[in-house]
């Protein structure tokens, strides 16, 4: 079993927190301005979690996310102009604009999507789960979701039918402590890794912080999902730096719990580790301007795409076979 | 050809379809092992093994959600909702999930999952197990609904439905289980979204579905006695519904009647009398009438089903008041 | 007389509710210390305390069916869905056992639960949190359906549903929260079941509710520079709806349309169309028209939320098709 | 606290036990004699779950049930007639015949009904529970749920939010071994007793065989909801004897397990230990014909009851109020 990681992947690591930090950082300017559409949630301050868990995931693995679900979709890999542009409403967008920032997902890269629901990727990802079983794909699903999503009832189900299955599925909590404006002690009267010894699911605590915490847990749980040791349960504990969505004033959170969460920042962390093992700041700023380059080319490029075509969107409703629309 | 039941006639047609496509796998509670509370799925399991059927626990939601995952993930799944009326609990998983998918991903995926579950009374089941509330996912872009009314379409729609792209509800009929038809030897598929006329006539068109469709045929039957020729359209899906068909026969009749066993108020019936209504105002002779069951639960008790249940006099007794309906008359609310 | 806008309206509602009535209680998802996500609940905790005003966990099955049981228990439960989308989860409690328990049960109880949840498009805010799903309770024996359309409506019409013995389900717009309307000083009750003529008129009858409202009355101001005199219904509540108001209407103008956000195909228009056409038949000098969202989910992006949302222009539309329509001319399919 | 129940407790909870059990062999003649319409799933073989656990109950407390729910109904005190009339289908049923053995309710007793849907009952009960809590009644409200209720979302959320809100909640699960027509160990992954740990919820087995035991266990959890100590939860062991349904044949099922489910038969056990008590069978056997004196009386009066009405219950959808039906 792998105990640490390598210099190359803990810079992999820090360039995914880096990519899904400035991209989220970019959206808050963008939707300041005006650009955004639509309810946005941003997962600032929670990159450790989607950085270290996909990191151990493979191409042909699926996860399942949820509405604050960017982090989950670049990890994975989603195309990163298709990512803007469908954020942004433009036809180019991964979802040609009708999902937005909610809903984005990348089948081609196993992005499952987000959700609006909350609690509604739990039964996806096991469904995905069951068919990575069934077709023998070698691959494993991911479920991720808040702790305020603990409380739905399909968590219940899920965890009793993963089990009885034995299905290589991850149930993946980021536990932010917060599910809107309330806080976790007001939202849910268990601990999750007790659920799952109830349903005889290992589960492991992480800091969701350390990315490479996250990476070498994630590792070791998602090769025994892939071994056919059944579901298996990765809590990250984790802050939500920003509020519920942009725009939130975020009466209900007072100051210390804010300081509190920016102390543990992961990228800070992580470029700290970076330094320590003898990688110098000027190599990690190189390299993070890379990233912001990307950004920058691929926001471009979706501002400049085209409204979304209003009577391809309604002929879509259904798939289009060679029969027509009703198959 | 040979004689066979309508749930047989499913069992058919998922045992033709696991044969044909390895991609297909059932699971609900109870379909495997014990074969399903109505036979349906019997044997299956031991014809297609414990990984392609599957029994689950009472896990509603969580079973119609992964079936829209597995379905993501390259098969196709067909599960069972064991009573129509515990669709309630998977509403999400059908509605915010499945049927949007497709559209709200950008065409990037299909979801080609059915959700088979049986409807209707006459079983003296009372409230809360004899449901029809087909209406409801009519009204969802992304679904398809398809209500098959006797064993040769069981099997030729069921096996449209598990080959479709889409989602599709495939609504049975609690009491037409033990029908009895002829089912081809080599049985095809049924198109979705094309209607059959079950009885030709040119009086006045009756459009039905599901178990429905032998109710309007009995009605058809005492009405011609009376030398009332009354057409009879089996919409086979309502959602799509074939326009066309009924139009057709409108055109012809001049008369229309909708009958069906749920709820007539917000029911499938008000939208197809408010879309003929509209499209063929100009050719109605009378009002189109509507036939379903009155606007309370249905009710438990055999007196009290049997009167709430909407039968062939219903039916007959809308097609002749179609017939006396005078241009002039002003009908009471 | 003061101004007053529609979430605070509610707001007042609930307030007075419980002032007025120890037996009302209020849980949701965020409804209590944060005051809701719009705001509608704000200052209530604080008034009546953290044991009449609770914030639940996100349990929209939970939070449904206790209400059902608080109401058993002799309680006043006032319940939020937070988006209508949601209720897809809490179908079981509201159709199974909240509109079915005083039939079910012979009337030995009654069910006196209200369920508050905004729905509409207009916030981007996509295909799972912009659905328009009354239609569905309409079809609810047990239920009733309430959808205000101004601030003194959402008032008068919320302290209907707190008192009203049997579950109401009450739909809010959320385009409407900011909206600004009149409120008496001392409030009244609106009765659940009559409509209001919003804008009198001869020459067509526009039915709408809820946000529909208001674009109908743009509609009418735009028609009327034409020289159309449209008359605008608010029916306040689609179920029960108030059938002798729009047949009154439609007996003095011939002519009836009818508008809502909701996706038109088998949609509260349905029944309005299907009812008023047979009951009107020999009256309406054209066929009843109905507009709605095309048949797809609503989408994100500005423009195709724009485009599918009906507007001003869709209902003026139909009015001038339901004016123009000759008696022979045959409408395409 | 109390540890054991005196003679005359444990007559009363034999006599409770023989309602039932008369009572549903009744039934089962009647609907082997094609009387009783609809489904009718009896719970002949469990009778010492509810008798138990509804001496520990008051007259204001409230019990939710499932659609085994005669014992309950019957140990919570509903009128016999009306219990009989209403399965039977007639207009003296407690629910004017509009809901059948499924849906027998009585709610001057505190019955709030027999539920059709597997789960239906939990939050049912806990609204209840919250009605006591708020109204101050010093009551308490018991959900009666079977063990494949178990897998249901609904738990999990009415566990949650039970102890989330100290609720005066009794989860009372009846684990007969089966869900319909499957085991156990094929529906559910978990111990109801560990999950209960996990949401920091109390909870007790006990042997559902033996009235007693079951009587005192629900004495001490009842009297724990009651102080305000919060939710309990009461899991039962017991036996299904009978089918899932009246008519089903249960090839499901082997020769064993249903012999093991007759050996340990909650009647013979308590008869058996009243003649250990010294009281004669005789005067069980007397005691044990006056209920089936009642029983026939009732019986015989429910089936001379009238058909239900229909166009009073057309009329009794929505409640009649002065103001008119939609008051
Ligand atoms: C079924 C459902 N109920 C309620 C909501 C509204 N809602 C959106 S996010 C949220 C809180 C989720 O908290 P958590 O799962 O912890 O995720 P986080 O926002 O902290 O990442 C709620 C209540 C929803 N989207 N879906
Ligand atoms: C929501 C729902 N799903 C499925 C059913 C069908 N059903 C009725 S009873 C039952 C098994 C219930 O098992 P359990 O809870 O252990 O109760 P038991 O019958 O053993 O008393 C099932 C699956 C139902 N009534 N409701
Ligand atoms: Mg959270
Ligand atoms: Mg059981």
């Amino acid at each position: 079993m792998q105990i640490e990681l390598s210099q190359q992947e803990l810079l992999s690591l820090h360039q995914t927190m880096v990519l899904i930090r400035r991209s989220e950082e970019r959206l808050s300017r963008l939707f300041a301005d005006g650009e955004v559409p639509g309810f946005l949630h941003l997962s600032i301050g929670q990159e450790a979690v989607p950085a270290g868990i996909c990191a151990a995931l493979q191409a042909g693995d699926t996860v399942a996310s949820n509405h604050r679900g960017h982090g989950h979709a670049l990890a994975k890999g989603v195309e990163l102009r298709g990512f803007f542009a469908e954020i942004l409403g433009r036809e180019e967008g991964l979802c040609r604009g009708r999902g937005g920032s909610i809903h984005v997902a990348d089948l081609r890269v196993g992005m499952l999507g987000a959700n609006g629901i909350v609690g509604g990727g739990l039964p996806i990802a096991l469904g995905s789960a069951l068919a990575h079983q069934v077709r023998r794909t070698g691959g494993i699903a991911v479920a991720f979701f808040g702790d305020g999503a603990m409380a739905e009832g399909v968590l219940h189900e899920c965890l009793n039918l993963a089990s009885l299955w034995k299905l290589p599925l991850i149930f993946a909590c980021e536990n932010n402590g917060w599910s809107e404006f309330s806080p976790l002690d007001r939202q849910f009267a268990a601990q999750l890794g007790a659920l799952g010894n109830a349903f005889g699911i290992p589960s492991v605590q992480v800091d969701g912080s350390d990315v490479a915490a996250v990476c070498l847990a994630a590792n070791r749980i998602v090769g025994a999902a892939r071994r056919g040791d059944g579901p298996q349960i990765l809590e990250c504990k984790t802050f939500r730096w920003r509020g519920h969505y942009e725009g939130d004033p975020q009466k209900y959170r007072d100051a210390d719990d804010l300081a509190a969460a920016r102390n543990r920042d992961p990228l800070a962390l992580s470029s700290a580790r970076l330094v320590a093992m003898g990688i110098s700041a000027e190599r990690i700023g190189t390299f993070e301007r890379t990233v912001e380059a990307r950004i920058e080319a691929a926001v471009e490029a979706a501002c400049l795409g085209r409204e979304p075509d209003y009577a391809a969107a309604a002929a879509d409703v259904y798939t289009q076979t060679a029969a027509g629309t009703h198959g | 050809m040979a004689e066979i039941r309508y749930a047989m006639a499913i069992n058919r047609a998922l045992a033709d379809a696991m044969l044909a496509d390895a991609s297909v796998i059932l699971f609900g509670e109870d379909v495997a092992a014990p074969g399903g509370p109505f036979t349906v799925t019997r044997g299956l399991q031991a014809q297609f093994g414990a990984e392609r059927v599957r029994d689950t626990p009472i896990s509603e939601a969580t079973i119609t959600g992964a079936a829209v995952g597995t379905a993501l993930g390259g098969l196709k799944p067909v599960v069972e909702i064991m009573f129509m009326d515990f669709i309630t609990l998977a509403m999400d998983a059908l509605v915010n999930q499945a049927a949007k998918a497709h559209f709200m991903f950008g065409g990037q995926c299909s979801v080609p999952m059915v959700v088979r579950t049986p409807h209707g009374g006459g079983l003296n089941a009372g409230p809360q197990h004899s449901q029809c509330l087909e209406a409801w996912f009519g009204h969802v872009p992304g679904l398809k609904v398809v209500v098959p009314s006797n064993p040769a379409d069981a099997y030729g729609l069921l096996r449209a439905a598990i080959t479709d792209p889409d989602p599709v509800i495939f609504v049975e009929n609690k009491t037409l289980y033990s029908m009895k038809g002829e089912l081809a030897d080599a049985p095809q598929s049924v198109a979705i979204g094309r209607a059959r006329i079950a009885q030709s006539g040119s009086d006045a068109t009756i459009v039905v579905y599901g178990a429905s469709v032998a109710t309007a045929l009995k009605a058809a039957i005492s009405l011609a006695a009376e030398g009332i020729a009354a057409e009879v359209i089996d919409l086979r899906s309502i959602q799509p519904w074939d326009e066309r068909a009924v139009l057709e026969s409108v055109t012809k009749t001049r008369r229309l009647i909708v009958a069906h066993e749920a709820v007539t108020a917000f029911g499938v019936g008000a939208e197809i009398a408010a879309r003929v209504s509209e499209l063929a105002f100009g050719q109605l002779a009378a009002p189109v009438f509507r036939v379903g069951a009155d606007f309370m639960p249905i009710p438990f008790a055999r007196s009290l089903e049997r009167e709430y249940l909407p039968g062939e006099a219903d039916i007959a007794a809308a097609v002749r008041r179609s017939l006396n309906w005078k241009p002039n008359a002003r009908t009471k609310p």
